[in-house]
């Protein structure tokens, strides 16, 4: 037996750093799927964050001139503020691998030490830029009136502790929601013997894929509840209690947001695989996400036209919006006939919602309750009815006992979305709620009427967004 | 043996013959576990190059889809203010409307694989029903990008005046059925026309057309539909003037068409380096990284073209038409983008630019057509060029590379003229199946009255008239009606 | 025998030594088979290597590509209504000719390897010839994308005064001469200040100065090209009053400069990862991975630094100079992001707000030159602390990761110092360089005349006396003049 041939053989296969060949590009053996990867995952991080943008555009371009410094900021904010908290405490609360622990997560405080752990610090970019969006939710339904420094305290709440909770009860290895909470057996000796799936949930975990509960309706929670502590913007409802339309200052500005919204989720969605094994699940997500977007925008931009007799646009883009949040959820586990599905009852989820909201008097400029709350919750939902057996097995969910009910499940899953879409809300309600009322006990969360009238900009930002004329050479 | 089994399952068949099955039976266990790991390996790595075609594609798509956004800022800082809303309702709806017509129709006349007319149109995949039986989603998800381009052009040039409903129906007929048809004669390997023939003695002269992203298959398809539609709607009140001079009407913002251009242009690095449709070989890389690079220099070239012969023409530096003139240099060399070499994408740019430039005068002074965003001259008469150019500069080793050695080149690479021919019939055939199908339907809709807003509306503006009000409100205070 | 030919052909030949070749012809069929076959799938994994390392790079360059866009609406936002027009097309043309002027001279005198003075300068590749030979496409395409980068901050600086043509002459010459001897310098193997040398050396210090991304290349080059520019060119009518105070001249627009903020954080996920020039090893993902990190925390802090620091010197929460503090966090970042760990680059984010808002005044007051968008201080003084920032935080095993282990770190990282020198020297050079350069060409405009635009003009605004024009109409009726 020729050894040398096949020490050859395997040295050049497996470990190419002690092989002769090793300066060969040939024999380059580093490469493989996992580093693939990380690309994949940055290159969604940036999709991913590439989406403030589209959230700053569309905000401005659905407030009053008076007040789009004031919503801009919010928007570069987050982005900034929000990767501060990220990296000290939200990452890890969400997914630190600290000890064990069904609630909330501990560990990995300042990336401290986990920087040489190939992979975590493309994860991180990911997370951090899903956080960012979470937070950047709310300034679209507080627009106009919140007081700056309350927008910075709910920013540091919400992405230091609300949504890293959700995160670790949804997405982590440990969390009571997670489909990929796994308890250890230990036989007589204390040694692992079994795996035990999700103990708190029968087996079995959430289905949301890439957030439409653990993401959006976080975000949007927030929001409603921020909408209703601060109440309606000035002049928004008349004295017999009609919605006064009060618009936006620039629909140019909100179809490029959207657009870039729009593109944005082709990270949030497809780079949710998280692998580049997984692109054939990619696709499909992508897919999917195609169709709920048009058929949400579709759907929604007709109603509005029966319903007001105008081809108006905001409609035809919370549409879409609306549309994409509630595909997030379910993309990779349904067939694209039940996207369609999806993003045509999510048009009419976010048409009620936000006709819903006008009958309770409650002001949400940009419609992020609607949008992001109770769309994501349909998505929730809608996992439980059309998830199909060999979705649940594709997009890797740990246990493929259960899926839709639409399928011929016996609606476990169904109640497990329920459950889990109803303990988010609850949570992010509850926080959130305590949050807004403290801020508005201490009387820092709404600007005085006189500011309000003159507008943010005027007052806090040292002036007007635009200045369309000569300049005025102030001194 | 169970580890002889495991080599059998996972190793090529024609790697293992007899001799080396056999030997391996008597090899010992370290050089079989090594086989099998190797053979393992492979399986993985051939799983890791699909992945990349995927993830390419994907990425291609997603920058073909962020093309809409730059057509809408692009179209909407060439209308005038009054018509904003209108012209990006039309943009949004194409993306959505396309989608759905795309799924339902789009796709399978296009590549459905189970039709009686191969050559002429596909059946079958409809809803992306069997789909992945031959197909993968990222497959789909590209040419949906590609539908609602070709969708989105014609936007621009019937825009400030056609009423809202007819384009809708439009934009169905145009992404469910005329521009998936073009798509299978040239793209699909049943048809007519193409370059990646299944049978080379079916496709025209025995050699195909090339259009390497779609010249033809996009922008003439678009931009033509764009003449029949401006055509049939007529131009805008005032556009004439009574004594036949034509008046000058400005878009609204410079700066959006300045942004739309940039988008679209970042849009074009899917279009056309994606058209590839692979990156993992090393000659795919090599292919696409070229497309990269040949689209940047058509673009360059044609933006610095125009800005001196607009500077000559009229004596300014003329921003607007020099970035549609860049946008006439990224569709001039987008059917050539594979095959040109550098210095051939420069004239393709520098030339299209020409053809832009008199085609838009052409169209404006002498078919006296009105076109706010030069669509009909953009797309159309530029793709038409920049399939020509193929016929002309299509280089030997880039064909062979990107298509098959077997094929034509062009003329100036000592080709026998088969190439040229086969792109100057495309030309033909799609301009005449476009004029025939759109001009028909838009014939129709004006016949039935369904074509045009009234005079009082144009006048009024579109966004009032049937968007309920303007996309700008730079007051400080709220219009104050009601809502509904 | 077929197999061994098979062998001969596919295993790379440093392998088959004499020694090798003789047993291997002794070995079994199953040896033989599996050395075959694994030397078959070498090959084909580095194939596959090789194209995702081309279609990151290709999708880096997209993205630095799309910086343009940013830079186009930040430059547009920031000047007045008036002259919007005017910096909106010198940012496409920047594009444009870059392209040109980098296809010709551009990459023959940075990378070109056939030169006479090496350590100067290169020669050979120009308008792409041979360069197949040496280099791949994409190499070309992200390369260019830095150049336009490079090109397009001076724009902002001279805005509002400067004469087209002047713009267009300086374009050429930064593009196609001035940048790229500093990138010869910096980042070819036989440039003198390199740390990729080919021999050590021949480079500074036998160590090189670490620029990873570029903040002296890219950004010294241009903050400092639009410093001499700024200077000739003089301020603004207006901008300083008679008695000596400094008047404010605000941008006609917060959300432009917003969304061109966001366009270029964006793109610097492509300026700042990308520079590793590939991804599919492992120490090359975790480059480019912990280099996208760094950059989002340097960013975030220096915007927060910048909005407490403007909060508590003029009260009130500054949009617009915090989007420029958050730049110039990307900015200071752009040298040490592949060998910072994420606290320093936190404190190179922070302090480099403080260097820009130091600089930003020390220009306007005490230089008193007149820089509409702070490109100066941004890119030219914040990107000289980016160069000081690695002599100081560079770490040990970043280093060896990112560069060889034989090279010094920085002096928190028990540096002997030679980094820092190499730094410091780099920066002085560089500034140098460009401003004895481009100094010279703007004083050589300056004294043809052709430099700045008429007092009267300039009143007027630029966009109406040479872009014929203004970039926004608003008014629902059209001017109603004839076309030329």
């Amino acid at each position: 037996m020729p050894l040398n041939v096949m020490q050859l053989a395997r040295s050049a296969l497996v470990d190419g750093e002690d092989s002769s060949l090793h300066d060969r590009d040939l024999l380059d053996y580093e490469f493989d799927a996992a580093n693939a990867s990380s690309f994949w995952l940055l290159f969604g991080a940036y999709l991913v964050f590439f989406m403030q943008l589209g959230f700053a555009l569309l905000e401005a371009g659905s407030v009053r001139a008076k007040n789009t410094k004031n919503i801009l900021l919010k928007n570069v904010l987050d982005a900034c503020l929000g990767a501060l908290i990220w990296w000290s405490i939200g990452y890890p609360l969400a997914l630190g691998s600290g000890k064990e622990n069904n609630f909330i997560g501990a560990g990995d405080f300042f990336t401290y030490k986990r920087g040489a752990d190939t992979g975590f610090y493309a994860l991180w970019m990911f997370q951090w830029a899903f956080a960012a969006t979470a937070a950047t939710i709310v300034s679209g339904a507080v627009a106009e009136r919140c007081r700056f420094i309350a927008y910075l305290t709910y920013t540091v709440v919400l992405t230091g502790f609300i949504y890293p909770v959700v995160v670790h009860w949804g997405w982590s290895d440990g969390g009571w929601l997670s489909a990929w909470d796994y308890d250890y057996v230990l036989d007589e000796e204390g040694e692992a013997a079994g795996t035990f799936l999700n103990p708190e949930m029968g087996g079995q975990g959430l289905i949301d894929f890439a957030g439409s509960g653990i993401v959006h309706m976080v975000g949007g929670g927030a929001a409603l509840m921020g909408a209703i502590f601060l109440g309606p913007r000035l002049g928004r409802f008349d004295a017999d209690g009609k919605p006064v339309d009060i618009q936006g200052h620039s629909t140019v500005l909100a179809v490029m947001g959207t657009f870039i919204l729009w593109f944005g989720w082709y990270g949030f969605n497809p780079c949710s695989t998280l692998m580049w094994g997984a692109m054939q699940l990619a696709e499909k997500v992508a897919a999917n996400t195609t169709l709920a977007a048009a058929a949400g925008g579709a759907t929604s931009f007709l109603l509005a036209r029966m319903s007001t007799g105008v081809l108006d646009l905001p409609p035809a883009l919370n549409g879409i919006l609306g549309g994409l949040v509630s595909i997030t959820g379910p993309c990779a586990v349904v067939e694209p006939y039940a996207a369609v599905i999806i993003g045509v009852i999510g048009g009419f989820v976010y048409f009620g919602s936000h006709n819903l909201l006008l009958k309770l008097k409650i002001d949400d400029p940009l419609d992020a309750s609607p949008v992001h709350f109770f769309c994501g919750a349909w998505g929730v939902i809608a996992s439980g009815l059309f998830a199909t057996k060999e979705g649940v097995v594709l997009g890797a969910f740990a246990n493929d006992q259960y899926y839709g009910a639409f399928y011929g499940d016996d609606g476990t899953q169904l109640g497990i979305q329920f459950a889990g879409m109803a303990a988010i809300a609850l949570w992010t309600c509850i926080t959130s709620g305590v949050m807004f009322f403290l801020l508005k006990s201490v009387g820092i969360l709404r600007v005085p009427p006189e500011d309000e009238l003159a507008g943010l900009d005027e007052s806090h930002h040292g002036g007007s967004a635009y200045d369309m004329g000569e300049a005025p050479a102030k001194a | 043996m169970a580890i002889l089994d495991q080599i059998t399952a996972a190793c090529p068949e024609d790697l293992l013959t007899e001799e080396v099955l056999l030997s391996i039976g008597e090899a010992d266990a370290a050089s079989q576990a090594t086989l099998l790991f190797t053979c393992q390996q492979a399986a993985a790595s051939a799983e890791v190059a699909g992945a990349v075609n995927s993830s390419f594609l994907l990425t291609s798509a997603y920058l073909v889809f962020l093309m809409q956004a730059g057509f809408a800022m692009l179209c909407a800082g060439s209308v005038r203010t009054k018509n904003t809303m209108n012209i990006l309702l039309k943009n949004v709806i194409d993306v959505c409307a396309g989608a759905i017509a795309y799924y339902v129709f789009g796709w399978g006349f296009a590549y459905g694989p189970n039709s009686d007319a191969k050559a002429f149109i596909g059946a079958g995949h409809h809803g992306l029903h069997d789909f992945l039986n031959d197909r993968g989603w990222e497959e789909w998800l590209f040419q949906w990008a590609f539908a609602a381009a070709a969708a989105t052009i014609v936007s621009g040039a019937m825009a400030e005046r056609t009423a809202f409903s007819a384009y809708l129906i439009y934009s169905v007929v145009l992404t469910g059925f005329v521009y998936p048809v073009v798509v299978h004669w040239v793209w699909d390997g049943d048809g007519w026309l193409t370059a990646f023939p299944n049978d080379f003695d079916k496709t025209i002269f025995k050699n195909g057309m090339i259009d390497f992203a779609g010249c033809g298959v996009v922008h003439m398809t678009g931009g033509f539909a764009a003449l029949a539609g401006a055509y049939m709607v007529g131009p805008r009140i005032g556009r004439f003037t009574q004594d036949g001079q034509v008046a000058d009407m400005p878009g609204h913002s410079a700066t959006l068409v300045v942004l739309g251009t940039f988008l679209l242009w970042f849009g074009w690095y899917g279009f056309n380096p994606g058209s590839q449709l692979g990156v993992a070989s090393t000659s795919d890389a090599d292919v696409v990284a070229r497309c990269a690079v040949t689209t940047t220099l058509s673009g360059a070239a044609a933006g610095l073209a125009t800005l001196f012969m607009r500077k000559f023409q009229t004596g300014t530096w003329d921003l607007v038409t020099s970035c549609n003139g860049s946008l006439a240099g990224l569709v001039a060399i987008t059917a050539g983008t594979s095959t040109l070499e550098p210095w051939a994408a420069i004239i393709a740019g520098a030339v299209g630019a020409l053809v832009f430039l008199f085609s838009k005068w052409f169209i404006l002074y002498k078919l006296r057509v009105d076109d706010p965003v030069d669509a009909i001259a953009l797309h159309g008469c530029t793709g038409a060029w920049g399939l020509i150019v193929v016929g002309l500069f299509a280089a030997d080793k880039y064909v062979a590379q990107a298509y098959s050695s077997d094929q034509d080149v062009g003329i100036f690479y000592g080709g026998n003229g088969k190439l040229l021919a086969a792109e100057i019939v495309g030309i033909i055939v799609i301009f005449l199946w476009v004029m025939a199908t759109q001009g028909l339907l838009f014939y129709a809709l004006k016949r039935m009255d369904m074509l045009r807003a009234s005079p009082e509306e144009e006048m009024e503006g579109l966004d009032s008239t049937e968007h309920g009000g303007s996309a700008y409100y730079t007051e400080d205070v709220a219009p104050g009606k009601a809502v509904a």
